[in-house]
Parts: structure tokens; C-alpha cells; sequence
């Protein structure tokens, strides 16, 4: 750590972890629920739980990026954060509203919160993933503006790299395409096309940016390669992947609605949006191999190469399993999309986070890298999660296929609940599978605890 | 300027053009006619092809690259050109 | 191993690699990326064709084939007088480059004047992506181009902006020969699309 | 002379790579804005039942279980075709005041959520309007 104020990150990554745990509990009671069904019904129904997995999941992941910003934005800037008490205020009031959220979802029914949150005023909850409440909605923007100030100010003054660049446009593309969710009118086709651009411009767009940018910072730190060297190919990826992305928003404008040419353009560059994450996976391991420092930290080394391939394999390959238009005729809204986001998140956002938090934690307690011992822990923690994902990933993918040969394929298509029994098998195997992961994620946070022979920072 | 071997590759080049745009005349002469079926299809597509390499080869100056540059690029413009021919054979079937 | 961990590692790999096309590497990833999204483009329209010969026979004699054929021209002779500029530039004639280009750019304007009446004609039938599977790869296909064409025109914009003020010479004019791949890259797609929309039946 | 790939061409292609794409997007959102009109049914929007429908839909958060035109959770049926599947509004209606608040033992159950009957009409009025959405002939078959 070579600035003081870096360390505002810190608490960004514990709240973030946490939020992971709270994340991951949820997941397990909604897994138990699709072969358990009245398991905690009426008290938490799946619904709650599905909102409050989500949610935690899309907020652990802000605040990781906002950690990741406020670590490698003032070392790559040369200069200290424009104002580090902002930082923490902001942390606070983020960890506040996101709380009382959870709070809300899961003590009054959704409706009540609603009602008494002012959703009358600009409805704009109850639509997947946007289920907050306008209040949290309006303090995720000003949180997000406030914290952009931040940023931007710290960039301005100092030195002005790729990798700041990247992050502050992601940073600020995550924040304009955010606004899109108050925009929620009563014609459905409207409603569902500019929700993806929240929704898909997030996560096929300018989270990539973010992601991007993160990555090569960890790069460069832990392999030695040359700045000029890794920035280019930053810039080279997140053209492709840009390039690709934005015109494959068209994979969701199949069947909501929309104009039939949406499957032509969408197939089409939707079908290229493997390659930009394959190029990031070749990009990672290049650099690491041709790296002229032997970090210390393997772990974090661990993650930065599991982050491309894994986000290669649940982004790329599971995307494009099922994002052409012929194909999707019969997937759309089966476990296979469900399959495809497990390993999607997981491998890109959930791995990327990771990562900074492994290379970023042990050097804000002071030490360029933890013990040998509690590294050997992380990889562990790393194993369990990533194969448990994978796993998680194939039994989604067998329950799909299921589904879908049953219910929208066969000559007499089986009513869906008739269905879902028949894949029941596959969903047992996915919480047991969803367990293993709460254990790889336990032996994960205990590597935060175990001490050892330690390097001194460098 | 007094260079005999640039000047060379001027006079190429406008070669290459004189060419590409004879080349478009056939292209429209056929479409004119209304020529239709194989044969005709089979010539714009070679006429395609002849364009195609000659634009990779002395416009984009792949002649001076590798042969890997030029078998991916010139590989694309085949490629392609095959999958016209192959699915336009196929519906005449 | 330990020659991956000594700094002039580089060096070595440079010498090794293969002789690159000119103009700046990074174009060239992006034509190819250009390359294959036009590529599946044009597959998914022949396959398309495939299914429907009927539709698209019966279609394909509405399209303006005079003012593709002009087009074809007019891109054939951006691209040549592109060729010409980077040859000029090479042999360090800065005003006969400089020349080249407006005439190059001038071609890439009166492809898009045409283009724009040809599209104002289909506008004015009422014809729109939505139409049938013929006018909507028609217009998909010509419409993706045509933006290629202006942003290869802005390339050359400023390519031309770079030259006139003296920014290249025989020495170094690898931006040129950056922005001339890119406009020749426009070019070769036209030479696919002309023939097969317009005039393959 | 060759081989060379510089940092500030990669960053001007992707500036200008990124902003030509998003042109082109916008250019097709636009084409999109144009024809929609004559797919989603807007007409039937002139029911304010509708409107209050989707809202009833949203603030129980129903997609927090269900799908509507494939999008949603994936633990309940499909509800874009509702109307159909069951054959009317009012199968729709009794289904939803049917369900037990207790849940039925060991099944996926759904919550009872006491709607008034005008709320049940709108909910039904706003599951018709999406059945008759122009979805491209999407779900495959009438299960969903």
C-alpha cells in the first residue's frame, strides 16, 4: 500500500465478504426450496429469498468495485483520494440502506414496503433484480454520484493511466445506466426493453470496463510486466468486448415484444461475445508467464487466472450454449439461463472481486502477502467454490436440458410443475453441491485468519 | 520521386483498379440481364473472389505480410464466398 | 524459464513474429473483428436465402442495382486513390498524397449520396426492417456498412487533417497506413455484399 | 517497419469502436420504437385496469417466482400465457384466491395475498394484455 488513504478500501471488502455469506445463505434456502417447496413458507417465501440473494449479490459486487476503486484509483493516480472521510461516510450509508433493505424484504410483505416506501410516488419496484425500494434506489444513485466525485477528483489531480480511465468510464457508465431503472412504464414491451439496458449494459457492458480494468491492475502488480504492455491489451479487449456487447443487448429482444430482426443482430454479435473473454484468458495467462517478478501472493495470482478462465467458461461458452435465436426459441427462461448465471457471476464479478480483495487485503495489514499457510487455505477456499460452481453450473444445465426436452420440445409437453418434478434429482445434487460451496467459502474467510510467517510489506 | 520502383507500384495499382472496375461491370451486366442459376451466380462469385484477393493483396498490402496474415484474411474472403456457394447450391436443389 | 525472466524476453519474441500488414496491429484486430461480424452476417444471410429462395428471388428485383454498381465504383476508387496516397506518401510527395486522400474522401461522400437516395426511395415504400426476412437483411446489411463507411470517412477525415499539416512523411506514416487498412477493409466487405444481395438469384 | 501496436491506437479505436457500436444500437432502438406499435398492444392500454394490474404485479413481486415472457425466476409456471393455458380470466382469478395461506405441505406453494376482487380483475386484465403481446410466436407451446 503506498498511499494512506487506500485503505478506505478495507472496509468496502469486509462489508462485501459478509454480504457474500448473507448471499450464499439465501442461495441454499432458495435451492432447498425448489425440491423442499414449503420449507420456511409463508415466513420467507421464495420470492424474499430470491430478492435478498440477488440483491446481496448485485450490492457485495458495488461495493468490491468501490474498494477496488478506492485501493488501485490513488496508486495508479500517484496522489492521495480527494477525500477519504467521504469514503468511509459513503460506506456507511451504503451498508445502512442496503441493511435496511434486507430488513424490509424480509420482515413486512413486499407490498407493504411498497406502500410505505413511497412506490406510489414512481413505481418502479418489483421488476427482477430492480426490486428495491425507490428510497434505496435514490440513495444508490446519490451514494454512486457521490462516491464518482470522489474518484474523478482523485484521477484529476494525479496521473491519468489506461487503467483509471477504463474504471472511472465503467464507474460511470454502471452509474448513467442505472437511471434507466426509474424508467418503468405501463406498456410491458417499453418496460422490458430499457430494463435490459440496466440489466445487460451492466453486465455485458460496463461492468466489463470495471472488470477489465481490475484485472489488469492485478496483473501488473503481481507479474512485472510492462504497463505499456498489459494497457494496450486492456484497450484491445474492452474494445471486443464492447463491440460485441452493446449490439448483443438484441439476445434478449427475442421474445418480449419486439421486432423479429432483433434475432438476426442479436445472434449475431451475441455469438462474438465469447471471444473478447477468451482474449482476456489468453491475456492472463501471456502476462503471468512472461512475468518478471515472483510475487509473493499466489493466491491472488490463483484468482486472476481463474477469473479469465472462468468467466470465459460461464460468460462465453454457457452464454453462447443458448443465445442463438433458434435455440433460444426453447431455452429462454429454463434452468439453462439459470445455469448460465451461476457460472457467469461466479466467474466474472464474484472471482474478479476476489481477486482484488486477495492481492489488496494482505498489503492494508501490512504485509506484501499473507503466511504460506493461510495461502494454502485461500486455494483451497478457491477450489471448493470454483469446482462447487462448475458442478452447481452442470446440474442446472441437466435440469435444463430436462426441462426443456420435457416442456417445450416433446410431442405431449408436460405441464411445468409436472416438469420440475421429473428434474428434481438435479436439484438435489445442486444443493448438495450449494453446500460444498458454503464450505469452500468458510474455509475461505478462516485463510483471513490464520496467521504464519509473513512477508513484510514491500 | 525519381525512384523507378515506387513508380512502378503506381502504375500497378492503377491496374488493379482498371481491373475491379471492369470487373463491377460484369457484375452488373449480369444483374441487368437478370441472369439467373449456376453459371451466372458461379462468375459473380469468382469475380468476388478475384476482387476480394486483389484488395487484400495490393490495396491492404497483405502481399508484404506473412503468410499467416494472409491465409487468415484471404482464408475469410474464401470462406465466406464458399458458404455463399454452398447454400446457394443447395436451394436450387 | 529463466529466459521469460530476463527483461529482453520481449525483444526475442518481436524478432519471431510474423511480418505484420502495415498500419498499427490494434487496427488489424479490429478488422478482424469487423471481418467476422460481417462474415456471420453475410453466412446468416445466405442461409437465410437458403430457406426462402422464393421470397428473396422474388424480392431482390426491387433493389436499385445501378446505384449498387456505382457504390461499387466509388468504394473501388476510395480504396485505389487510398493506395495511391500511402504510395505517394511513401516516396515522401506530401501534396500528391494529401491530393489522394480528398479524392478518396470525396468518394466515400458520393457513396453515401447515393446510398442516401437509394434509402430515401425504400423509405418512401414504406419499407422498414420489420417489412419481410429480404428487405430486413437488405437493409440490415447495407445500413451496417453504410455506417462503416462513415466511420472509415472519419478515419480518413482525420488522416487528411494529420497530413495536410505535414504529420507524415516517407520516414513515418504508420497512421496512415492504419487508416487506410481500415478504409480498405470497407471496401472488401462492399465487394462481398454487392454481389450477393443485389444481384445473386 | 511493421509489427508495431501502440497504446493510443488501441484507445482511439476503442473510443471510436465503442461509440460507433452504440450508434448503431441507438439506430436500431430507433427502428424499434418504430415498429412496436403494431406488436405490443398499446391499444389496450386505454383500459386503466391494465395499468393497475401491472402494478399489483409488481409490488407482490411476481417475478420473484414466476416468468412473464420468459423473464423472471424460474421456480413457477410461466405466466405471459396464463390466460390461455387455463382458458379464461376467471380460471386465472379462482387460481390466485384459491391457493392456502398455509401452503400445501411439502409442495412448491404459492402465497395467498388477499386480493380484493378488483384487484383480481386488473391482475387478469394485465396477464390478457401480455398474452396478446405479438412475442414472436414464443413459448413454444401452451405449457409455457
Amino acid at each position: 500500500m503506498q498511499y494512506k488513504s487506500q485503505a478506505v478500501a478495507k472496509p468496502y471488502f469486509i462489508a462485501a465478504l459478509a454480504l457474500f455469506v448473507a448471499q450464499i445463505l439465501f442461495g441454499l434456502i432458495m435451492g432447498l426450496q425448489y425440491v423442499w417447496g414449503d420449507f420456511l413458507f409463508p415466513h420467507i417465501p421464495f420470492n424474499v429469498a430470491r430478492m435478498v440473494h440477488t440483491n446481496a449479490l448485485i450490492v457485495w459486487l458495488l461495493m468490491g468495485f468501490m474498494g477496488a476503486a478506492y485501493y488501485l484509483v490513488p496508486e495508479e493516480a500517484e496522489t492521495e483520494l480527494h477525500s477519504p472521510k467521504l469514503a468511509i461516510a459513503l460506506f456507511w450509508i451504503f451498508l445502512v440502506a442496503a441493511g435496511l433493505t434486507v430488513v424490509g424484504y424480509l420482515t413486512v410483505p413486499y407490498a407493504t414496503l411498497a406502500k410505505v416506501t413511497g412506490n406510489d410516488l414512481l413505481p418502479t419496484m418489483g421488476r427482477e433484480f430492480l426490486e428495491q425500494p425507490l428510497l434505496t434506489k435514490a440513495g444508490i444513485v446519490v451514494v454512486a454520484l457521490a462516491f464518482l466525485f470522489n474518484i474523478t477528483m482523485t484521477i484529476l489531480k494525479g496521473r491519468k493511466t489506461a487503467i483509471n480511465t477504463v474504471l472511472l468510464l465503467g464507474l460511470w457508465g454502471l452509474a448513467v445506466m442505472f437511471l434507466f431503472s426509474f424508467y418503468n412504464p405501463d406498456n410491458l414491451v417499453k418496460d422490458k426493453f430499457y430494463w435490459w439496458w440496466v440489466v445487460h449494459l451492466w453486465v455485458e457492458g460496463v461492468w466489463e470496463l470495471i472488470l477489465g480494468a481490475i484485472l489488469a491492475f492485478v496483473l501488473i502488480k503481481i507479474t512485472g510486466v510492462d504497463r505499456e504492455v498489459i494497457e494496450k491489451w486492456l484497450y484491445v479487449i474492452i474494445t471486443l468486448t464492447l463491440v460485441t456487447g452493446i449490439i448483443g443487448t438484441g439476445h434478449h429482444y427475442y421474445w418480449i415484444g419486439t421486432p423479429e430482426y432483433w434475432q438476426v443482430w442479436g445472434s449475431i454479435f451475441s455469438a462474438l461475445e465469447p471471444i473478447p473473454f477468451f482474449a482476456m484468458t489468453l491475456f492472463a495467462f501471456n502476462m503471468v508467464n512472461r512475468r518478471r517478478r515472483e510475487h509473493p501472493n499466489k493466491a491472488a495470482t490463483l484468482w486472476a487466472l481463474g477469473t479469465g478462465v472462468m468467466a470465459f467458461l460461464g460468460a462465453g461458452v454457457w452464454g453462447f450454449l443458448h443465445t442463438l435465436a433458434p435455440v433460444n426459441f426453447y431455452t429462454h427462461g429454463t434452468q439453462i439461463t439459470a445455469a448460465h448465471g451461476h457460472m457467469a457471476f461466479y466467474g466474472a464479478y464474484v472471482m474478479v472481486n476476489l481477486t482484488i480483495i486477495s492481492y489488496a487485503m494482505p498489503l492494508m495489514r501490512g504485509r506484501a502477502a499473507n503466511s504460506n499457510k493461510s495461502q494454502v487455505t485461500e486455494m483451497w477456499g478457491f477450489w471448493l467454490m470454483t469446482v462447487s460452481i462448475v458442478f452447481i453450473t452442470l446440474f442446472l444445465t441437466a435440469a435444463g436440458i430436462l426441462q426443456v426436452w420435457l416442456q417445450r420440445v416433446s410431442d405431449n409437453p408436460m405441464p411445468f410443475m409436472m416438469a420440475q418434478d421429473q428434474a428434481s434429482l438435479f436439484y438435489w445434487l445442486r444443493e448438495w453441491t450449494g453446500v460444498v460451496f458454503l464450505v469452500g467459502l468458510v474455509v475461505y474467510l478462516a485463510s483471513f485468519f490464520i496467521k504464519g510467517e509473513e512477508k513484510a510489506a514491500a | 520521386m525519381n525512384v523507378t520502383p515506387t513508380r512502378g507500384i503506381a502504375r500497378r495499382l492503377d491496374l488493379v483498379f482498371a481491373f475491379l472496375v471492369a470487373a463491377t461491370g460484369v457484375t452488373w451486366l449480369v444483374g441487368e440481364t437478370g441472369s439467373a442459376g449456376p453459371a451466372a451466380v458461379a462468375l459473380i462469385l469468382g469475380l468476388a473472389l478475384v476482387k476480394g484477393w486483389l484488395v487484400i493483396r495490393e490495396f491492404m498490402l497483405l502481399r508484404r505480410a506473412s503468410l499467416l496474415w494472409n491465409l487468415v484474411v484471404a482464408g475469410w474472403l474464401v470462406l465466406i464466398l464458399a458458404t455463399i456457394a454452398l447454400t446457394y447450391w443447395k436451394a436450387l436443389r | 524459464m529463466t529466459e521469460t525472466l530476463t527483461g529482453d524476453a520481449p525483444v526475442s519474441r518481436a524478432a519471431a513474429l510474423p511480418r505484420h500488414p502495415p498500419g498499427d496491429l490494434a487496427i488489424w484486430v479490429f478488422i478482424l473483428a469487423e471481418l467476422l461480424a460481417f462474415g456471420v452476417f453475410f453466412a446468416v444471410y445466405a442461409v437465410t436465402r437458403m430457406k426462402n429462395a422464393a421470397l428473396f428471388d422474388a424480392m431482390q428485383p426491387n433493389l436499385d442495382r445501378n446505384a449498387g454498381a456505382i457504390n461499387t465504383v466509388l468504394l473501388l476508387a476510395g480504396s485505389w486513390c487510398v493506395a495511391r496516397s500511402v504510395d505517394s506518401i511513401a516516396r515522401d510527395a506530401r501534396p500528391a498524397s494529401v491530393r489522394w486522400l480528398g479524392a478518396a474522401i470525396a468518394c466515400g461522400g458520393g457513396f453515401l449520396v447515393v446510398k442516401v437516395f437509394e434509402y430515401a426511395a425504400k423509405f418512401a415504400a414504406g419499407i422498414n426492417l420489420a417489412t419481410n426476412d429480404f428487405y430486413m437483411f437488405y437493409l440490415s446489411l447495407t445500413f451496417f456498412h453504410f455506417m462503416h463507411v462513415i466511420l472509415g470517412m472519419a478515419i480518413l477525415i482525420a488522416v487528411w487533417i494529420k497530413a495536410r499539416a505535414g504529420g507524415y512523411s516517407a520516414a513515418d506514416h504508420r497512421g496512415m497506413e492504419t487508416g487506410a487498412a481500415y478504409w480498405h477493409m470497407v471496401d472488401l466487405v462492399w465487394i462481398i455484399l454487392f454481389p450477393l444481395v443485389y444481384v445473386m438469384r | 517497419m511493421s509489427g508495431t501496436f501502440t497504446t493510443s491506437t488501441a484507445r482511439n479505436i476503442f473510443y471510436g469502436g465503442t461509440l460507433f457500436f452504440l450508434l448503431v444500437f441507438l439506430a436500431l432502438t430507433f427502428q424499434n420504437e418504430q415498429i412496436i406499435p403494431k406488436r405490443d398492444r398499446r391499444e389496450m392500454l386505454a383500459n386503466p385496469q391494465i395499468a393497475e394490474g401491472k402494478k399489483l404485479w409488481e409490488t407482490n413481486n411476481c417475478i420473484g417466482c414466476h416468468t412473464l415472457l420468459g423473464e423472471g425466476a424460474y421456480f413457477a409456471p410461466e405466466l405471459g400465457n396464463v390466460v390461455v393455458r387455463l382458458g379464461s380470466k376467471e380460471a386465472v382469478k379462482a387460481f390466485i384466491k384459491g391457493r392456502p395461506a398455509e401452503g400445501i405441505a411439502g409442495r412448491r406453494s404459492m402465497p395467498q395475498f388477499n386480493f380484493s376482487d378488483k384487484d383480481l380483475d386488473a391482475i387478469a386484465d394485465f396477464l390478457e394484455y401480455v398474452s396478446k403481446i405479438d412475442a414472436a410466436k414464443w413459448p413454444p407451446n401452451v405449457q409455457g
